[in-house]
């Protein structure tokens, strides 16, 4: 994922529909706009705000060769990896998370060389969104220097700063084809509000040559238009917009519902025998089983999801 | 025999606690009234929830998550530093990158980290274990740990195991003070560097000139020996080196208030 | 005599407007639905919210103040396109620097800006009448001026007047094709560059290769000789140069419901 | 104001006390930190969230030499020269408004060589100020090159992007010594909520070495922690809090009154004739003759500050 000449992300942002226009489809029509070997930029951080909705239907579909880029990495890039779907995933971190210790799918996967994990600073990763953003070909910064991590990526330049002589490392611009979203609520036409963290959501909707927006709830353009200082991605940046409740289950979303922990905790079990039978057994029942999202929700389970959502909302109580 | 696994559970007078616990209270110890700290998960934002509830209530704690001021509650430990529970009661929430852009700003003053592997000049590896082309393990990688060792002072809390204390770390994820001597500001890195090593065993920092480790203080009952035996490479000793006020009661009861699951304590 | 002056109330068959008023309908009509359009204040701002209550619906105006898709409403104009008016009713506001690196970014179809001086090669002047150093008037400046046509397809509206129009401008604030040819591609400007230029008198455009500005139809009732005696170079001539349709009742009823107190159509 | 070194901006920054502390003032004691000479960043734009207060303030106390860079500069810019405060602006735009034409106060000083004016593109401030904010000593773009106003300008280099080759300009970090910033409300400690437009505010905020915030009215700390994703300025960038009501008079202040126009088109109407008279008059009348900040508003009137707050509170109307 090398930075674009100028003139090609112009010409493709160019051909770009960005009028105002409603762009509501369902998971499946959505997934079908990513093609085999796509550059996906996945929303949210860790357990906040993954997209798993879209996810869980790139997977369904037999999607290919992705090449995933998201700030930190969690069950999500377990999942991508050990479907298929994916063989590269550029990030600053790569585990479910902390007090489920290292992935075993991750490790399974690199140290296997089946995959490929493009590590870059947590900083690195966002300010390739903002370059990406920003429309230019790379952003200076003041990390990284002298450790082994940039000294792995060929991808990056240093520089004597032409002002001050100070040395610095240039970090190229991400655009990639796709953006992965998932927000608290948007329009039809993708004006989206985002409560909470923001992550790296808003440069990566910037960055982004097309971006499939999935929502907890749509809401009328004119409910959005009566706060503009709420919206935080334009609709002119967004090509799709889904509506799936609970669409980053089991991991959270702000406000409405904090990490589904008992069904993380019984995941991370699954895995710990056997990773790769037990993450496939988890891809079939969970992913390729259930007819619907619906049903996905349902296998999630009830009880579960109300404890969650008890939680989430609480964020808001005195 | 691992120092770390003996002394898993060690007493003073009247309680018991885990080598987690010390860590916690130690680590908490170093922060100061006032300052701001960026904490890494685990140890690090529990200590430093810890310090605001004891000594230090004007702490001004970051998450790379984006949070700006937190006041994580009692029981509602975050799994990472990116969910809701980092945000409750804080005084602002912005973006990932614009929160790690306060370390290159400079508003930060102690950065605040775990480690899995630290070498004798304090870089730290979160990333290979073994060669990095064909690595024995694969570990998660930097998360915001490079972007907080290269930018601010830093203060990190380990278990002292000798196969995480060794001479040359595997891959250096996030920089101490690389080669030791000006080696670190001559790669780009004029700003901060390694403050404090917080382990089990006691409390470590750096020869200003050389650059490399050297023990500061050591925890009750534990000898310097036994530090060094601990460790991987040739340790420093101060001139003179004190042992520690073991963790008090009312210190050990807020830590377990905040973590009563014990989910960074275990 | 300058045209402006002479044609500064016109006549269609049943009513009369105001050389602004024909600079704003004829702008209009340049801008399609579904476009983004990135508009300055004045006339564009007056012409894209007429556009947008015409023909194009669903056309998307930014402001440099960090407006997207604004809707401004009838009389309540802002004063620059940096107040609150700007806002009411937009589907977003963000930061006035984010909204400028839209234009880089390229989810910008058209800029749209006024002029004060313009030269053959469409360059805009609004810093410097006379020598920069001595001036004879210091102008107020680019604004977003330089960044709307260094990053966009341009539409310029301004009064059509000898002074204005000259071979070389005194300074080049907002750059049109600089010196013809490549020359502004090779400045480093590989996007953009002046589209239209529309004043009392016509419509104008560039000439693909050499980038001199063309004249491309008339306003009803100019000749082009007019044209060219108001103009302080020579304009080429398209080989068709078709007359355009004057304002309609309907289009200057509406232009007039959104500035009855004409504040950009005196 | 070029680009500090890493190295003096680092220890310039670690030298504040940016800790969690009161720190409310009043308008004299704010301006008392400001020496003669600072440079001097303007938050707001135009007519919209001047930080009219402490501009109104600094000139009372007879400040000297500052240099003052805003995004767009409206009348408070003709204040801070014909007063004195200022003969140095660095805008993209200097003049009371379109409506009132160009500024006669802006042309006698600069074209009279009294002061400088000096200009840069709008959005080569607001990456200036970026820059500033991220602690790079530059960022890259893609506007001004082949025009004037960069060939004017020695602080800028062209560079050959390392990745793709192409031209970009690369403008400097600007991190003024202060920021002046008006607000809707923010806490004792500096925690800002800013409504409607932010123009460049977050960013120079953070570029700046310190700021000064007035604010329309000081809530408490709990209730910005209720809403923490609504904080757009954090208090550890900020070293004084004034609470002014009606702080960006005759100015506007989003969603709670918009520009006294009467009173701009009557200052505009003083102007005309004799400009350095009739700014000099007003100056006298506004600036220097009220005993406080509310004998300055009894003095702009009830009625039109009514009729502004009546128009600027409708922006919340359906």
């Amino acid at each position: 994922m090398l930075t674009l000449a100028y003139n090609e992300l112009r010409r493709r942002t160019g051909e770009r529909d960005r009028s105002l226009r409603e762009k509501v489809m369902s998971l499946e029509a959505a997934a079908a706009l990513v093609p085999d070997g796509a550059s996906v930029g996945i929303g949210g951080s860790t357990l906040s705000r993954t997209p798993m909705a879209m996810i869980w239907a790139l997977i369904r579909a037999g999607r290919k060769e992705l090449v995933c880029a998201r700030s930190i990495t969690s069950s999500e890039g377990e999942l991508l990896l050990a479907s298929g779907a994916s063989r590269h995933v550029l990030t600053s971190w790569f585990s479910q998370g902390i007090v489920w210790g290292v992935s075993r799918i991750m490790r399974l996967y690199t140290e296997g060389n089946r995959a490929r994990f493009e590590e870059w600073s947590h900083m690195a990763v966002g300010l390739r969104f903002r370059a990406g953003a920003m429309g230019v070909p790379f952003l200076p910064m003041r990390s990284m220097m002298g450790s082994d991590v940039v000294a792995q990526l060929p991808d990056t330049r240093q520089i004597d700063c032409p002002f001050t002589g100070e040395k610095l490392v240039l970090v190229p611009a991400l655009n990639p084809e796709f953006a992965l979203i998932h927000v608290q609520r948007c329009d039809a036409y993708g004006n989206a509000q985002i409560d909470g963290l923001p992550f790296m959501d808003l440069d990566l909707a910037m960055a982004a040559n097309r971006v499939i927006l999935t929502t907890e709830r749509i809401v009328s353009n004119d409910q959005i238009r009566r706060a503009p200082d709420q919206t935080k991605i334009p609709f002119l940046t967004v090509d799709a917009v889904v509506e799936v409740p609970f669409g980053s289950a089991p991991h959270e979303c702000y406000g409405l519902y904090e990490p589904l922990f008992k069904h993380l905790d019984a995941y991370a079990a699954q895995l710990r025998q056997n990773p790769e039978e037990g993450i496939a057994a988890y891809l079939e029942r969970f992913f390729y089983g259930p007819k619907s999202w619906t049903e996905y929700l349902d296998l999630l389970g009830l009880e579960e999801l109300l404890d969650a959502s008890r939680r989430g909302k609480s964020i808001y109580d005195d | 025999m691992r120092a770390a696994a003996e002394r898993a559970f060690m007493t003073t007078s009247t309680t018991t606690y885990t080598a987690s616990e010390l860590l916690a209270v130690m680590s908490a110890g170093l922060l100061c009234d006032g300052q701001v700290v960026f904490a890494g998960v685990g140890i690090p934002l529990l200590a430093a929830t810890l310090a605001q509830r004891l000594h230090a209530p004007g702490l001004t704690i970051l998450f790379e998550g984006g949070t700006i001021g937190a006041f994580v509650e009692p029981g509602k430990l975050p799994p990472s530093t990116n969910e809701q529970r980092c945000t409750r009661r804080a005084n602002m929430v912005l973006s990932s990158t614009d929160v790690l852009l306060l370390l290159q700003r400079g508003y930060v003053d102690i950065g605040f980290m775990g480690g899995a592997q630290i070498d004798q000049y304090g870089n730290l590896n979160s990333s290979f274990i073994g060669d990095p082309q064909h690595p024995t393990s694969r570990l998660p990688g930097s998360g915001g740990g490079n972007d907080i060792a290269s930018l601010t002072q830093m203060i990190v809390a380990m278990r002292h195991e000798k196969r995480r204390f060794v001479k040359k770390v595997d891959f250096v994820t996030s920089p101490g003070f690389l080669a030791g001597d000006n080696s670190r500001c001559d790669a780009g890195l004029v700003a901060g560097g390694m403050y404090r090593v917080v382990t089990d065993l006691g409390m470590l920092g750096f020869d200003e000139r050389s650059k490399r480790m050297e023990l500061l203080a050591l925890h009750p009952g534990v000898t310097a020996d036994q530090v060094q035996q601990n460790t991987g490479f040739e340790l420093l000793i101060a001139s003179e080196v004190p042992v520690t006020n073991p963790p008090t009661e009312n210190e050990l009861a807020a830590l377990r208030h905040l973590d009563p699951d014990r989910i960074y304590t275990a």
